[in-house]
């Protein structure tokens, strides 16, 4: 693990081995001022802090101190010998780190000064609100260590999710509103000012269908006898209405018609391009 | 591990319930070969104790709405073929709403049929996107009825029958002719007239044959 | 379909499976109003008869690799933490990684919200990094819940039923208590005490005293 790592965790035995060490018969008491810590692992110590705040903590935690009862004075130096010390090795620090510097200073120079009476009410001790924001930034700081250990989708926890043999998702249809339809036909028409007679067309719904399902019936090249068109059940009414749907095909060009002799049967077929000239269909 | 001899039914609980997990997990077929693989560090099952293990659970999900089957790269779980309509609901769109062009390119294309796509963009003036066309005909709704002899070949559009049962109409000629749609009184009244439980399908006596060609 | 009086444990076993069938298809959690909607055309299985199928899929299913959860916006089938290690091994990107920022930010806005950025910041000590936050709305995890009527109208951020269902929780009680600040007396104690005259250790000798004040 990183040096950060082995930093990060003010692991007890730390300060065990610390107070093991004997230097001249003395436990050594704290991190000896003049170590030196190499700039690059200095920058990896920082990038293991959250912050000011958490490097506080960590500064704190290493030395078993009680968060309610922190020697500031002495807290306040080490701090501020580490934001020294990466300022010398021209590590850019966030700006928090210095405000938090400054902040420190404060405190030390205000516990220097002897209290005066009337100081009383300037405004909290800025001590106070220290280890009040210590307090609130270690609680935060196990909230999220818990969060993090908490299971969570994706990592520890999966969800199932199974296919039927063959899904066949019918897409619904529109409402289909008949109303809707016709004040459509209203709108585009009155739109398009198309109502005078001469525009539109003229012929009734029926023809339009008959001409729909006339082209419908015919294939290129395989022209069609006039009587096979009408069916017998639509009555006269039928064949009028077959006989106008013809005339309007043939004046749309979409037919053309046939009669071999004055009385023979006439024949109707596709306009379609050439390939109807080899069919069957005798010329007129 | 105790390893389960082939007639001895007792299969490792614990290896029953991991494979359990691996293919509940699995968005696909896990082969007896990956299984070995997954399972190596777990106790290196070797196949006979994965296949055991695997009927074991076919076994156990026989009845369940989900079943464990082997398909061709392996087992998987799956929902059971008569549950395929109901879990279908579970991704059921709500049914779309016709947009104002599609209602109107579909009764132009109604009342003016065989109509080509140009001509519909003429009537209204503004193009007509070819989806509402494809939406149209995917609704079964129009279709092709022919193709015009001139350079380009345009396709000729019609209603179906489906359109006409889906409109509750029971032959083009019931809709009301033009004159109808015009006058706004006369619209309402001819659909009230349609969609309305008295009216029976036969035209209104007043339902002016412009062709002039006599009443049947 | 056989109503199921309250001691009968026998739950229509249609029902049951109807809904084991929802539930392993659904790729999200699905709510008991959501199941009657499902099963409306099926046989309209009121609250508590789905509570109750619900009930007995759950101890069916308690002692397989997968588990039946119920979580904030419903149930799901889930495999349970103890298969994580084995059943990551079906994939192999490794899911992402929570920074301690990330996690920290999240935190402060689990347990204070609704709660600005600037007081996320004021805890932290620390800039909050848009990308943090941006980052926690895509995973859909932390949401706009309001804004603070003073100047600058700052938005204020509260977490979703979707970062519950994630972390595997009904609702926020769910989760793991804030740790208590120490024991708020002694809080005061120690305030007190660092205001009151009796400064704390004197501070060590080496203390270079910029204004030459003698040492307390």
């Amino acid at each position: 693990m990183a040096v950060a790592g082995a930093v990060v965790k003010p692991a007890a035995s730390e300060a065990e081995l610390l107070a093991a060490i004997r230097v001249a018969g003395e436990p050594l008491a704290e991190l000896p001022e003049d170590l030196y810590i190499p700039p690059a692992a200095l920058r990896v110590i920082l990038e293991a802090f959250e912050g000011p705040l958490d490097l506080l903590l960590y500064l704190i935690r290493r030395q078993n101190f009680d968060i309610l009862d922190i020697p500031v004075h002495k807290i306040a130096n080490q701090y501020i010998t580490y934001i020294e010390l990466m300022r010398e090795l021209e590590i850019e620090l966030a700006g928090e780190y210095l405000l938090m510097a400054a902040m420190l200073a404060e405190i030390k120079s205000r516990m220097l000064l002897p209290k005066p009476a009337a100081a009383e009410d300037e405004g909290a001790d800025p001590r106070a609100e220290l280890v009040r924001r210590l307090q609130e930034y270690e609680q935060f700081r196990t909230a999220a260590e818990q969060l993090q250990a908490w299971p969570r989708v994706g990592r520890d926890v999966v969800c199932v999710q199974h296919e039927p043999p063959q899904l066949h998702i019918d897409k619904p249809m529109p409402q289909a509103d008949l109303r809707q339809l016709l004040l459509a036909l209203h709108e585009v028409l009155q739109r398009a000012e198309l109502f005078n007679e001469h525009h539109i067309a003229r012929e009734p719904l029926s023809v339009r269908a008959t001409m729909s399902a006339i082209l419908q019936r015919l294939r290129p090249g395989r022209p069609i006898a006039f009587a096979a068109l009408c069916t017998r059940d639509e009555g006269r009414m039928g064949v009028v209405v077959c006989f106008l749907a013809l005339l309007e095909l043939a004046r749309a060009a979409l037919i053309r018609l046939h009669q071999d002799a004055p009385d023979a049967p006439l024949a109707i077929a596709l306009a379609a391009g050439a390939d109807t000239s080899s069919a069957e269909l005798a010329h007129g | 591990m105790a390893e389960a001899t082939a007639q001895d039914t007792v299969v490792a609980a614990g290896l029953v319930q991991c494979i359990e997990a691996l293919l509940m997990a699995a968005d696909e077929p896990l082969s007896v070969a990956r299984l070995m693989t997954l399972l190596e560090h777990h106790d290196q099952p070797d196949r006979g104790a994965i296949r055991m293990a695997l009927r074991a659970l076919q076994a156990r999900y026989a009845e369940a709405a989900v079943n464990l089957v082997e398909v061709a790269q392996g087992w998987r779980f799956q929902i059971g073929a008569d549950y395929a309509t109901l879990v279908a609901r579970l991704w059921a769109e709500k049914p779309p709403r016709l947009s104002r062009a599609m209602l109107e390119t579909l009764a132009l294309i109604c009342y003016r049929q065989p109509i080509a796509r140009s001509e519909i963009e003429q009537v209204r003036g503004v193009s007509v996107s070819s989806s509402i066309i494809k939406t149209l005909q995917e609704y079964d709704w129009i279709r092709v009825v022919g193709y015009r002899e001139v350079p380009g070949r345009p396709a000729l559009f019609g209603t179906t029958s489906q359109f006409l049962d889906d409109f509750c109409v029971k032959q083009l000629s019931d809709l009301p002719e033009l004159p109808a749609i015009k006058d706004p009184e006369a619209l309402e009244a001819a659909v009230a007239r349609l969609q309305g439980p008295a009216a029976d399908s036969a035209p209104a006596p007043d339902v002016s044959v412009t062709a002039g060609g006599a009443d049947e």
